[in-house]
């Protein structure tokens, strides 16, 4: 009998932090595989994530495949899921399936520069990679890290971010001033206008809001960044994770299979539904 | 909404519930719900020290919410709510779970009881685990009174209250204040005369700096709620400038026009421009408008020409104003009951066969005979007179089911009268029993049979016609058992007391209740018998019900008094619990504002809003909608739904 | 024991807050006793109860579902129970066009001062309840 | 294997089938739908009104359920379909292609458990269709034969009094040694009928794409043609033609809650429908396919460009399903040949 | 008989005055003989329109899913759309109008009298034309004239004709701007609530094992409450398969949708979407048998809507679709409601 790809694995929750509050507030969560076995996954890659009697939900694994103990998920709070999900304590179970998607192929930037790019929750995804980075330092060049929330409030992963700086050149910039507030002022694409990277043996990861997304492909463009320069990732809705319900297809690909991670040359080639 | 903290606090009432409930599975079962984070159980919850471990334990255990499952809502809920106000957190998260009246007093069975207050609780758990955290909606309050009809009651009212302090004013539809009372003659049992102690009174309220009359007005329409009414009065027009007007009768001298005088009950005739009664509060002409020649295309203008005092303005149109009041005291008063509506005696048709006011107007000093008893054929002193009480009451068959009250009193007062004006006269009662508990009444009618020598008879008459210039009446005597037939000069029917048309009109405006019978509807017939079921409407005199003048005085009094309560507040609190519309799914059908009771929901931009201090939180409007797009808050169809589920489970 | 004697069938009351509620307490002050069956639900006015209510209870399970109000003109709302009556009529003529027992729904109009009538209405429901058996027309049958 | 089997003698056959629960077309209400065998099969069925897909993709098929203590890690409980075989008869050609094709989705990239255990205990056996049964029949212009047998594990023909009974897999093979000598060897008069009547029946007149190959890279450079909104104009987003299609498999899952306190309830899924407003809406409320346009183009360019590209066949086989049942008459061989002749 | 060029006419006309900015209405579709609906914006597709027995549409749902468009675009229109209206049809609009979704002068409508005709049933047909194809449909008098390609038969029109159109009790729209055919009000085809009262007449237990088969057999395509134009509801309460995110609605909203029904299309959950559908239909269905007729499994539903229809009537004298002012049937009621079912 084949595999029952449908069935999730339990898995305990053993952290849980506050990133951002508010209406539609950010929570950091680990978790960790109940009965040992867990799965391996890759840059970029995504799980389906159970609250039971609630339903499921399509996350991206925000740890680093290099950390094996636990896994990690930042979610924002939108809907029956994930508002169930932000309701959970350390020590709750929940169920896991994946790992789902493409990754980003981190092994082949070796020796380039990188540059991430990231607004709001859209930090999560391309977390992995960073860290996976940072983990693995002197393998790559200058590692840049632009990075938008829409208030000082709405950055997550501040003390991660802060504790980057030495390693890696962190952008912080907020949309509108707030007392305190020394860094950058404006959208995330006007900030990497104003730090201007260079697209020299870059590679660059975006993602965002769509509208951050579109403005910094722009911005990078404009920069001299190649479209196979450039990296984002898409999301649509999604049942299964497996290229079957039949939701998430942008022309004849499952994002949930061929995606969520592209490069911009491949995005353009894509029929615009996203 | 982050998931719920609830407490749940079992009560043991003693054994009261604990003798049908196991008291300590119902605890149990409870901790198993999704959101209870702590349960206990205690013997007397309502006791101190059961209310100081509900605050101990929200605090300790930073619960926002909290389920008592104990004895009905209606005895403790308020309790339990003060309590986790108390505690910091808003008595509004607070539910009641009635298992005492609801269960363990009506079942008997253990097991059964104790499953049905597992259900319960646990409903109420899934409620509370939805509940907001509510404040009381604070509204400030308009410090003035509107007062509905001006007879007694109406009078007494005002003057308690503005003598309070409150601005009144004084809604009377008919031109002069005084109701009833300034037509009667003398009024039992004292026998003082009605328009000596009244007129003062209204003399006093036409003066008071507070109180502002507004005769000869009605109100047609009323909007807001409590605390801030907004009322549209139209003033008809009098056609005569009370400043100006100097009542020296001159116009009524030339006026042409005769019509039956309303206020005489027809005795007597008045012209087209006319005083009500010398005692008219506002002391003033009035030009009856429906009566007069005509004031258009051509007018008689003879009046006019009279009116030394120019007093008189043809060109005087209705006007409507507005008024802002923050409470409302209604005391339209009563109507008699149709003598045309009594088949038996005629259907007042039957010359000399009066009702009771027009009786008290011929023994009036006032009244169209200057208080000579004199029958209205021919004017001739009438030696036979027969009284009929229960005219029209009592009689749930054919006219009103309910006793009237004071007929027993008037009609013994009315023997007493004729007898005092007529000493020879014989003066017979007809009676089915003498209702006559009242300070002094008893021996008023007491006095009335013996010493005025009114013969009292027990029994109905069947039937009264004309008959050789008489009026033979046919009845029967129960005592004895024989018929009687009498012929009579004059016959008295003390007619049943009904709503005034005023009152069914004022009900209608107000959007408040009615009886079966029409009259006003209290909020409750002993708690609250002066309140109306719209919060700031209150009820005074006999359009709540009939009664004779001491009672309606002591109800205006009353009305005062809650209304002085009321205003005395700078601001009022409303529930919190009212409805709250979920725009996106608002497609403005309009059903929920046609729906709702309280008129409390209008369309804005093609959705519909609340507003929150008209909302009683009926939920009429969750219910009709179909989009589920409005809803009371903390009585949510997702709290339905998920009690539904706990009481199925 | 029979099978039917063993079969307690299941009632949401749908009481509201002012009238039947308030019933339901009378009879608990005045000890009447009357079968548990029916587990009560305190509703602001029957005017407030959505057709959906009663179709969810009885997609829930429930074997009977009781509405209770004020008697008409006795509303606390004033005229919540007019409305009520005209949907309650119609969601039940629905029911027994589809062939549901009529009797599953009831409805009853109880006042704060009639505990004994609230005890009869649910020992009646009960009783004419039992004879139908358990209700699974509109029951989930999702295993 | 091929035999000949009197038409009398087909209850016989299925009678013979114990292992097996039969199935086969049977009218309601006007509806023709596949029933479990009782009483006399006829199979003068046109088209049953939905396909046999629901036997190995029930439109509910519950995943495991649940059940949660509070405070204890849920319990998951598998609910892998048993039972005994299936076997339906009258499958027509159209519908065998669809399986096809379904087989197709739910073995690609990863096994799908249900469909594959419903599908492993699944057989078909096909009935030639000697005419179009429906007047928007197009199985020939997407590559199908009205006499067809992919996806059949039996094809049989109406001969007149009796069917041509031909194996098509090893499943179908064992169907028909079950029935023993019901099953004679056909003649060469037999035989011959058989061509005649596949000839004629390929001959028949049908409705017709007419690029039906050009269609991915035409459909692919339409994309963002205005036509995809004109044609949809009347659309009115419901359920039919992809309920009704053999070789639509979107599907929703949802969590079926039955108890609360413990938590209690099953993972289920359900077919659902790129028709349907909601089916790519974010939470966020944003939506990728938010006109009827750009769902009438995701329906029409995945059975006719994206299934292509996938698997080298298109995702439609001609049944005229949602051509018939479309209640404001959207169809899909009216769409393909406009937005086809557009692109020129 | 409707001459269909002076629908034609009229269609033109207002598009080319610049009176309407379009015309719903119908046109010849692409399989075989039946209409479909069509809005046109250009004078010149006014040809294209017909009008015969396979009118079924009705196409007030069109001006539904136009507000929906324009309240989408956020944008105000300053002409009417014209839209071609049968009886039933033009009723439909009333009831839209009466819920306040457009107002009676953002509409034009063109009646068309149905006469002493209707719409025909397309399996009705199939039977009784033993599987020849029908070219064309057209009724005249008291016959369907169908044309095949053997030639023209003709059919008795009451075996062939909708069950609604049977039944209508005013086959002509009165409310209208203009309006083509015979005003035929009070034609008697068969008594209103004829199937109902057949079916009614059955025992409880047969009614529940038609629904119960009935209520089995629902795909949940949802194509009955996709077809109505009054189930024009953002949100349908009973399901999930509209939701109107705008950017007032919360995250507490989206989280916290109540589930009446599931998803599954499994008997308990068909009949509650049903019932429910059935009561928010009371005194707002006008009986256009749309339902009915899109129904891919052919469930009467009409019966449902039909039984709340005849209540709404003899109980409270209510008729949806009568008048655009005046209260709905459930937000209002009148002393003498029934009540006799109280206990
Ligand atoms: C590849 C990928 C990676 C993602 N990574 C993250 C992440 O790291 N952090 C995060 O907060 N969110 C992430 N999301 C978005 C997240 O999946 C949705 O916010 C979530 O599904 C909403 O579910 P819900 O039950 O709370 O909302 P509901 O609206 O209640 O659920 C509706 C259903 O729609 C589906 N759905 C709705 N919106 C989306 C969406 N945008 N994407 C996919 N499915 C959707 C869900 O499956 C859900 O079952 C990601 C989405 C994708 C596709
Ligand atoms: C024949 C008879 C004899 C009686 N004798 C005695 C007696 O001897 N002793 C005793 O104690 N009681 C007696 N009563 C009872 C007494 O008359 C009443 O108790 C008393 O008049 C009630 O006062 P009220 O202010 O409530 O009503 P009313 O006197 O009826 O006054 C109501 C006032 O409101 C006005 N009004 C009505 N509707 C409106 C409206 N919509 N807007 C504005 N104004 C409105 C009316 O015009 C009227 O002025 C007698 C009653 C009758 C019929
Ligand atoms: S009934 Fe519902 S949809 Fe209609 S206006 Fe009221 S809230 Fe809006
Ligand atoms: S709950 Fe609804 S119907 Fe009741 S008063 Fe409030 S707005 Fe009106
Ligand atoms: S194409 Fe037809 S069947 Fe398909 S969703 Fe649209 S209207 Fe429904
Ligand atoms: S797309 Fe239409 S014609 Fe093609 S297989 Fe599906 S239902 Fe049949
Ligand atoms: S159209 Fe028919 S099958 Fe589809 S949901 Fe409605 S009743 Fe069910
Ligand atoms: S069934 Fe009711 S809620 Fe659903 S769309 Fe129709 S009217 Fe709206």
């Amino acid at each position: 009998m084949p595999a029952n790809i449908y069935l999730p694995e339990l898995a305990r929750i053993t952290f849980i932090k506050e990133e951002v509050p508010g209406e539609r507030a950010i929570k950091t969560f680990r978790v960790e595989p109940l009965n040992g076995g867990s799965f391996e996954h890759e840059c970029g890659q995504c799980a389906m994530l159970s609250v039971f009697g609630r339903g499921e939900m399509m996350i991206s694994i925000a740890s680093s495949p290099l950390v094996k103990d636990y896994k990690q998920f930042s979610i924002m709070r939108v809907g029956r899921v994930s508002a169930a999900f932000h309701d959970l304590a350390v020590g709750d179970v929940v169920g896991i399936r994946g790992p789902y998607g493409n990754s980003f192929p981190v092994d082949d930037w070796r020796g380039r520069n990188l540059c991430f790019i990231g607004g709001g929750s859209g930090l999560a995804p391309i977390w992995p990679v960073i860290t996976t980075a940072v983990a693995q330092r002197d393998l790559f060049k200058n590692i840049t890290v632009f990075y938008g929330g829409r208030s000082p409030r709405d950055i997550m992963y501040k003390s991660e971010l802060e504790k980057l700086r030495g390693v890696a050149d962190v952008h912080l910039s907020v949309d509108k001033a707030e007392d305190g507030w020394d860094a950058y002022c404006g959208f995330v694409p006007a900030n990497v206008m104003d730090k201007e990277p260079s697209p020299d043996n870059a590679i660059a990861v975006t993602c965002g809001p769509p509208i951050m997304i579109k403005y910094v492909i722009q911005n990078l463009s404009q920069l001299g960044f190649a479209d196979e320069q450039i990296y984002t990732t898409l999301e649509n809705k999604m049942k299964c994770g497996l290229g079957k319900c039949g939701r998430c297809n942008v022309g004849k690909d499952y994002v949930c299979v061929k995606g969520p991670v592209y490069s911009w040359a491949q995005l353009k080639n894509l029929p615009e539904e996203y | 909404m982050t998931k719920k903290r609830t407490g749940v606090f079992v009560c043991h009432c003693g054994n009261n519930i604990a003798a049908t409930v196991d008291v300590a599975r119902v605890v149990k079962e409870m901790s198993a719900e999704e959101t209870v984070v702590y349960s206990q159980d205690y013997v007397y919850m309502c006791s101190d020290p059961g209310q100081n471990a509900v605050i101990q334990a929200i605090k300790d255990n930073q619960l926002d919410s909290v389920v008592v499952s104990c004895c009905s809502p209606s005895l403790h809920e308020k309790t339990f709510r003060d309590n986790t106000t108390r505690a910091g957190i808003s008595g509004f998260t607070c539910e009641i779970a009635n298992i005492r009246e609801q269960c363990a007093w009506v079942h008997k069975d253990r097991d059964v009881g104790t499953e049905k207050a597992i259900k319960i609780s646990r409903s109420a758990v899934r409620r509370a685990g939805r509940n907001q955290s509510l404040e009381p909606i604070a509204v400030p309050v308009t410090r003035r009174v509107m007062v509905i009809g001006g007879g007694i009651a109406g009078i007494q009212a005002s003057l308690d209250m503005a003598n309070a302090g409150l601005e009144v004013i004084l809604v009377e539809r008919q031109a002069t204040l005084g109701g009833h009372m300034l037509q009667l003659s003398e009024t039992f049992p004292t026998l003082d005369c009605s328009q000596c102690i009244l007129s003062p009174k209204m003399v006093e309220v036409s003066r008071h700096p507070k109180i502002k009359v507004m005769t000869y007005c009605e109100v047609q329409e009323v909007s807001g709620s409590v605390g801030n009414f907004k009322a549209k009065i139209l003033k008809k027009p009098t056609f005569v400038d009370p400043e100006k007007c100097n009542i020296c009768d001159d116009c009524t001298q030339v006026c042409p026009v005769v019509v039956p005088n309303e206020y005489e009950l027809g005795l007597t005739a008045r012209r087209a421009i006319y005083i009500p009664y010398a005692q008219a509060i506002p002391a003033s002409y009035t030009l009856d408008e429906e009566a007069c020649l005509g004031l258009n295309p051509i007018r008689c203008g003879k009046c006019k020409d009279a009116c030394e005092a120019d007093a008189i303005n043809y060109d005087m149109r209705p006007e409507t104003v507005v008024e802002e009041v923050g409470a409302i005291v209604v005391a339209t008063g009563f109507d008699l009951y149709p003598q045309e509506n009594i088949a038996e005696y005629g259907y007042g048709k039957v010359e000399d066969v009066l009702d009771g006011l027009q009786f008290e107007r011929l023994c009036s000093a006032s009244g169209a005979t200057s208080g000579h008893v004199l029958r209205p054929s021919d004017h001739k002193v009438p030696k036979d007179v027969v009284f009929i009480q229960c005219v029209g009451s009592r009689d749930p068959a054919q006219h009103c089911a309910y006793c009237s009250k004071i007929c027993c009193m008037y009609t013994a007062k009315h023997a007493t009268l004729y007898k005092h004006h007529v000493p020879d006269g014989r003066a017979y009662v007809f009676y089915i029993d003498i209702r006559s508990g009242g300070k002094g009444y008893e021996e008023f009618v007491q006095r009335t049979m013996e010493e005025d020598g009114a013969i009292y008879l027990r029994g109905r008459v069947s039937k009264l016609y004309r008959h050789n210039g008489k009026v033979k009446v046919l009845g029967t005597d129960t005592l004895t058992g024989q018929n009687v037939e009498i012929d009579a000069d004059m016959v008295v029917l003390a007619l049943a007391m009904q709503p005034s048309k005023g009152t069914a009109q004022a009900a209608k405006v107000l959007k408040i209740g009615r009886d079966k019978d029409g009259f006003l509807a209290e909020a409750h017939p002993k708690l609250r018998p002066v309140e109306s079921v719209t919060a700031g409407i209150f009820l005074a005199g006999a359009a709540q019900g009939p009664k004779d003048i001491p009672e309606t005085v002591a109800q205006a009094g009353a009305a005062a008094a809650k209304v002085i309560a009321l205003l005395s507040q700078a601001t009022l609190s409303h529930a919190p619990t009212v409805a709250r519309v979920r725009r996106s799914h608002c497609t403005g059908c309009e059903m929920c504002v046609t729906a709702c009771p309280y008129h409390a929901i209008r369309l804005e931009n093609g959705k519909a809003v609340v507003n929150e201090v008209l909302c009683e939180g009926c939920g009429s409007c969750t219910a009709t909608c179909l989009r589920a797009a409005i809803e009371v808050k903390n009585a949510t169809q997702m709290q339905v739904f998920e009690m539904i589920e706990a009481c199925l489970a | 024991m029979s099978e039917e004697q063993a079969y307690e069938p299941k009632i949401v009351a749908f009481l509201c807050k002012w009238c039947s509620s308030a019933g339901s307490d009378l009879a608990g002050v005045s000890r009447i006793q009357y079968p548990a069956n029916a587990t009560p639900i305190t509703v602001p006015c029957s005017g407030s109860i959505s057709p959906l209510y009663i179709l969810s209870a009885f997609n829930k399970g429930a074997d009977g579902v009781l509405l209770s109000g004020c008697h008409i003109g006795d509303c606390h709302y004033i005229e919540g129970n007019y409305l009520a009556r005209r949907k309650i009529y119609l969601i039940k003529e629905l029911l027994e066009m589809v062939g549901v027992e009529p009797d599953r729904l009831r409805m009853s109009w109880v006042s704060a001062a009639e505990g004994a009538k609230y005890a009869q209405v649910v020992k009646d429901f009960v009783a004419d309840l039992k004879p139908l058996g358990p209700q699974d027309k509109l029951k989930a049958d999702r295993t | 294997m091929e035999k000949i089997l009197d038409k009398q003698r087909l209850d016989d056959w299925i009678a013979v089938l114990t292992d097996w629960d039969a199935f086969a077309p049977a009218v309601e209400d006007d509806v023709w739908a596949f029933r479990p065998v009782a009483g006399a099969v006829r199979l003068d069925h046109p088209n049953t009104k939905q396909p046999p897909k629901g036997f190995a993709f029930p439109q509910r098929e519950v995943f495991f359920t649940f059940e949660q203590i509070k405070g204890e890690a849920p319990r998951l409980t598998q609910k892998l379909p048993q039972g005994k075989r299936r076997v339906a008869f009258g499958v027509r050609p159209c519908d065998g292609r669809g399986t096809v094709r379904m087989d197709r989705v739910f073995a690609d990239h990863v096994d799908d458990p249900y469909y594959q255990t419903r599908r492993n205990n699944m057989a078909y056996v096909g009935l030639a269709c000697n005419k179009p049964v429906s007047s928007n029949c197009f199985c020939l212009s997407v590559g199908g034969s009205p006499v067809g047998s992919d996806g059949l594990d039996v094809l049989m023909t109406d001969l007149g009094e009796r069917y041509f009974v031909a194996a098509v897999t090893e499943t179908g093979k064992a169907l028909m040694t079950v029935a023993g000598d019901l099953l004679k060897k056909p003649e060469v008069a037999d035989r011959q009928r058989l061509k005649d009547l596949h000839a004629e029946a390929v001959a028949q007149p049908q409705r017709a794409i007419h690029d039906a190959d050009g269609a991915p890279a035409k459909l692919k450079a339409s994309f963002k043609s205005p036509l995809w909104e004109e044609l949809a104009q009347a659309c009115i987003g419901c359920g039919i033609c992809t309920f009704l299609c053999p070789t639509c498999h979107c599907f929703d899952i949802n969590d079926e809650v039955t108890g609360a306190a413990p938590l209690k309830g099953s993972r289920v899924r359900t077919w659902d429908n790129c028709q349907f407003p909601d089916f790519t809406m974010h939470t966020s409320g944003h939506n990728p396919r938010p006109s009827v346009g750009a769902r009438l183009r995701q329906r029409v360019c995945h059975k006719f460009q994206y299934f292509f590209e996938n698997f080298g066949m298109h995702q439609c086989t001609g049944c005229g399903r949602c051509i018939s049942d479309c209640p404001v008459g959207i169809d899909i061989v009216h769409v393909v040949n406009k937005v086809t002749e557009h692109a020129g | 008989m409707i001459d269909v060029q002076s629908i034609r006419d009229a269609a033109r006309d207002l598009l080319t005055r610049g009176e309407v900015r379009a015309v719903i209405g119908y046109r010849r579709g692409s399989r075989g003989m039946l209409a479909e609906p069509v809005t046109i914006t250009d004078p010149e597709q006014a040809d294209e329109l017909v009008w015969d027995a396979t009118c079924f549409h009705n196409l007030a749902l069109y001006l539904v899913e136009d507000r929906k468009a324009l309240a989408h675009a956020q944008r105000t229109p300053t002409l009417p759309i014209a839209i071609i209206a049968k009886g039933c049809d033009a009723r439909a609009i009333v009831v839209l109008m009466q819920e306040h979704y457009f107002k009676r002068d953002e509409v034009y409508i063109i009646g068309v009298s149905c006469e002493g005709g209707g719409v025909l049933v397309e399996y009705k047909l199939a039977r009784l034309l033993n599987g020849a194809q029908a070219l064309s449909a057209v009724f005249d008098g008291d016959e369907l004239v169908v044309t095949t390609a053997a030639g023209e038969v003709r059919l008795p029109a009451s075996e062939v004709m909708a069950d609604r159109c049977l039944e209508c009790r005013e086959p002509f729209p009165k409310e209208h701007n203009v309006a083509f055919g015979e005003d035929k009000t009070g034609r008697q085809l068969a008594a209103p609530f004829t199937a109902l009262g057949r079916f009614e007449a059955l025992s409880a237990v047969d009614r529940w094992a038609f629904w119960r088969r009935q209520f089995e057999r629902c795909i949940r395509c949802f194509a009955c409450r996709s077809v109505c134009p009054m189930c024009y509801c953002d949100e349908c309460v009973v399901d999930s398969i509209t939701f109107p995110v705008a950017p007032d609605t919360t995250a507490e909203e989206k989280a916290n949708r109540i589930r009446w029904i599931e998803r599954s299309a499994v008997r308990s959950e068909n009949i509650t979407y049903h019932m429910t559908r059935a009561m928010h239909l009371a005194g707002r269905c006008i009986d256009c048998g749309e339902c009915e007729r899109v129904c891919p499994v052919n469930i009467p539903l009409r019966l449902l809507n039909n039984k709340m229809e005849l209540e709404a009537r003899e109980r409270f004298g209510y008729e949806p679709g009568a008048s655009i002012g005046g209260p709905s049937l459930v937000a209002s009621f009148r002393d003498d409601d029934p009540g006799q079912f109280i206990r």
